[in-house]
């Protein structure tokens, strides 16, 4: 099943982003908002920096390990939530 | 001449600061925060040289409006991804609309709720909209939400708690009981586009709303600021729109809203001598009391002449509704509430 | 789904990175929100009007809500708000407010409990809550 | 307003207007040794009537200023000494912009300091008061400003607000201490200020480097283990009131801190164990 739906973050120049121990604080300039991440967040936001991926278009660039796509895109879910990821139909 | 007035002086004419002493700043600046208007301020005297402690105060609230701007655009951003596919493009109003069009009146502006309008006939979608991306209502009350629905001019406000931060959805910009009766499908045709997937009112439109929404939308609390939003949208519309004034006119006579906007214009002029062409300006007796409670604070931001907020408590509620709703409207608020003088208390939102 | 080791599919530039998924229902982000309700409670008292003015005189009922004067089964609304220290020693010891029996007390409560952002006497509430550890 | 009194804490000015004489000879009591202050302040505090008539029957005191909050509660006028101080608070509390204002304590020495946060009741309070008499100066016991420039902490050395059994503790500890008048019957119980020592008021205008942030708790069995940086960061972004306000500022401020500070959460018993770990550590 193709599903067409479409990610995007933030332009790098749009996230400050500070390791702190096994965390990653991340400051978004467009909410003002700050948000703590640990992987596979950072890795994810720094694939979709800027472009529109669908899942498929992530699985051509990671493969998952220890979850699966629903695991994924429950995570971008979240994202979405959270506005650091941006969804389009 | 009162702190009231001075920071109104200085509002219009910033080189008035090189004037003012120790005493003066103290008072202008318990003004300003009382009535939202501080960050405003900070940016109309922005890289002027002052004292160090009125430069230390205003440099605090300019960096105070910047996050809020920020915040209020974001929010809007959200509403817009929320509402993508009901409601393209969004139309914003009031401050987030200044600062999205980037407008003189946005400058160091506070903003408060996120405001929007919507047709009337979208309204149902846009609720569903809401609900499913995380918005909740903020009371469930009965009497309140039947009466929402039935009779003003918005939704009853949703609240999105994980942001903590108000919507408000308007498919019109008066409650419907009001005499005035503006033509919502007209204002949403005659809406600016500025790109990204928003839209701002037309400019004559703007104007009409600032004006309406100052007299006809509650007790003048917070009117100094509101009147402000309208001095500067004259101003700038005025330089850069040759018929800025004709089209002012029309649209004010065709939402039956010559007489707030021509008062609006009058009372603008008076405190913020606002250019206005020559059929718009003079003064009418009754602006006098309108000066007088836009300008019902002192020197340590406490609300001055009871008597004259009073008087416009009773005029907003008149202006709300028919007499006789009126009538009904505040016998149900009286019955449950302490009393109406209560809310003479309150600080503006 | 397509298969990772397709050899049809035009060459990565370099191999797949790993992405750790982790377990399902893991929290992925935590947004910073403003914590101002902790501050109050430490730096003045507050109360709340049960229930708010513009209901003023209408009753309780056991799950909190507020329904029309003489529900039966409801209660009457205290005389004067609640106390913020005294909502917040009721909660967090279950027991009554001053002066107020149990089940009066418990709606009571539960009508603070149900307060929402935005309406009198929340940002009160949010102050007593107990800070998360 | 009818009665007034200007005064300076650290870098911040605050003028207090009251309707009643009473509350604004009491600060000026206790404020005695900070410096007045009459020029363009920082925040103002209002303690006015609730209504005109309340002026006189019943007096209640009303808490405003430039920065209000709804549903704060009035207080009676034998209670306006604290009307005032919480009107300090809650100017702070809102309206700081120039400092990330952490919801902590801090002692200095040797110009690098201690931060001292945690909930509501884990005693920070009572042990930077009792830190006074060990060698250490008193920063600040409820608001710890820290300077986004230079990652500095400020000094904010308003009187210590110690609550029911404390008072008699520290009063024992510390027995040639000032203090303002025993207040009873708040909502807190019986509070009393305490004035801090002479150099604390005297080096208000002396900052200091954040070395250790202690996240302190009282606690029967004493016990200590490291904090990591992400848990730090989190549960002081919860103890700040404005950390979201200052935006950019506060999280290059706050993620510059967590990083910079060794971080520690201990459990104590009594003041002698918690300043013997606090030697050890530092």
């Amino acid at each position: 099943m193709m599903d067409a739906t479409r990610y995007r973050a933030p332009q790098a120049s749009d996230l400050s982003m500070v390791d702190l121990d096994e965390l990653v604080a991340i400051f978004h300039r467009a909410s003002g908002i700050t948000h703590l991440v640990a992987s596979p967040v950072p890795e994810l936001l720094i694939a979709l920096s800027g472009r529109w991926l669908t899942l498929d278009g992530i699985e051509q660039e990671f493969e998952l390990v220890d979850g699966n796509r629903a695991g994924l895109a429950s995570i971008m879910d979240e994202l979405v939530a959270a506005g650091l990821i941006e969804r389009r139909a | 001449m009162t702190p009231a007035l001075t920071l109104t002086r200085l509002l219009a004419d910033a080189t008035a600061a090189s004037s003012l002493d120790p005493d003066a700043w103290t008072g202008v600046l318990g003004v300003a925060r009382a009535e939202q208007l501080i960050g405003t301020l900070a940016m109309r005297l922005d890289g002027l040289v002052l004292p160090r402690r009125v430069a230390e105060v205003l440099e605090d609230a300019k960096a105070t409006a910047l996050e809020g701007r920020r915040q209020a655009l974001w929010e809007a951003e959200m509403a817009r991804r929320a509402l993508s596919g009901v409601i393209e493009p969004l139309i914003l109003l009031k401050g987030t609309a200044f600062a999205a069009a980037g407008l003189d009146a946005g400058q160091g502006r506070s903003i408060g709720d996120l405001d929007v309008l919507v047709p009337r006939a979208k309204l149902a979608q846009v609720e569903a909209a809401l609900l499913a991306h995380g918005w909740v209502w903020v009371k469930p009350d009965p009497y309140d939400d039947a009466y929402y629905r039935q009779w003003m001019h918005e939704l009853p406000p949703l609240v999105h708690p994980e942001r903590d931060r108000m919507i408000d959805v308007h498919h019109t910009i008066l409650p419907l009981t009001a005499r005035r009766t503006p033509d919502a499908n007209q204002l949403i045709a005659n809406a600016v586009p500025l790109g990204s997937g928003f839209a701002t009112l037309g400019h004559p439109d703007m104007v009409v709303h600032a004006a309406v929404h100052l007299f006809g939308d509650g007790d003048l609390s917070g009117g100094l600021r509101n009147l402000w939003d309208i001095d500067r949208l004259l101003r700038e519309f005025g330089d850069e729109e040759e018929c800025f004034w004709t089209e002012l006119g029309n649209c004010a006579a065709e939402h039956g809203a010559a007489d707030v906007v021509a008062r609006a214009v009058r009372l603008a002029d008076a405190l913020f001598r606002t250019p206005v062409p020559a059929g718009w300006a003079g003064a009418r007796p009754t602006d006098r009391m309108f000066l007088r409670r836009l300008l019902a604070r002192n020197g340590w931001g406490q609300e001055t002449r009871p008597a004259t907020r009073l008087a416009f408590y009773i005029r907003s509620h008149l202006l709300r509704m028919p007499p006789g709703m009126l009538a009904r409207h505040l016998w149900i608020k009286w019955r449950k509430s302490a009393g109406g003088k209560e809310r003479l208390q309150q600080a503006p939102r | 789904m397509s298969d990772p080791t397709d050899h049809d599919q035009p060459a990565q530039p370099q191999r797949r990175r790993a992405l750790r998924i982790g377990a399902a229902g893991a929290v992925a982000v935590v947004s910073i929100r403003p914590a101002m309700a902790q501050a109050y409670g430490s730096v003045l008292t507050c109360e709340i009007p049960v229930p708010d003015p513009g209901q003023a005189g209408s009753y309780i009922d056991p799950s909190g809500k507020v329904v029309p004067a003489g529900t039966r089964g409801a209660y009457a609304p205290p005389g004067r708000p609640l106390k913020g220290e005294d909502i917040r020693r009721a909660l967090a010891s279950g027991g009554n407010l001053p002066g107020v029996d149990y089940e009066r007390s418990r709606a009571y409560l539960k009508y603070v409990q149900n307060l929402r952002s935005g309406t009198t006497g929340f940002t009160c509430f949010a102050s007593l809550q107990m800070p998360r550890r | 307003m009818k009665h007034v009194f200007g005064v300076q804490v650290g870098p911040v000015t605050f003028r207090i207007g009251s309707a009643w004489r009473k509350p604004i000879t009491q600060l000026q009591a206790l404020y005695r040794d900070y410096p007045k202050d009459g020029g363009v302040p920082d925040f103002t505090v209002r303690l006015a009537p609730l209504r005109p008539w309340r002026r006189w029957i019943r007096p209640a005191v009303a808490i405003g200023g430039d920065f209000v909050i709804p549903d704060a509660a009035p207080l009676p006028l034998d209670q306006g000494l604290l009307a005032a101080e919480m009107g300090m608070n809650l100017q702070m509390a809102l309206g700081q912009r120039r400092f990330l204002l952490l919801h902590a304590a801090a002692v200095e020495r040797d110009g690098c300091a201690i931060v001292l946060t945690g909930e509501s009741g884990a005693g920070k309070s009572t042990l930077a008061a009792l830190l006074q008499g060990r060698g250490w100066r008193l920063m600040a016991d409820e608001f710890v400003l820290l300077d986004p420039m230079t990652g500095l902490i400020h000094p904010f050395p308003r009187p210590v607000s110690l609550k029911n059994d404390s008072i008699d503790v520290v009063a024992r500890a510390l027995p040639h201490s000032e203090w303002g008048p025993l207040i009873s019957d708040t909502p807190k119980g019986t509070i009393r200020h305490l004035v801090p020592q002479a150099h604390a008021v005297a080096g208000a205008k002396s900052p200091a480097r954040p070395r250790l942030l202690l996240f302190p708790r009282f606690c029967a069995a004493p016990d200590q283990r490291v904090v990591g940086a992400g848990e730090a960061f989190v549960r002081l972004t919860q103890a700040s009131t404005n950390y979201v306000v200052l935006g950019e500022r506060g999280f290059l401020a706050l993620t510059r801190l967590v990083s910079d500070v060794t971080r520690v959460a201990i459990d104590y018993p009594d003041a002698d164990t918690a300043a013997a770990m606090i030697e050890g550590l530092w």
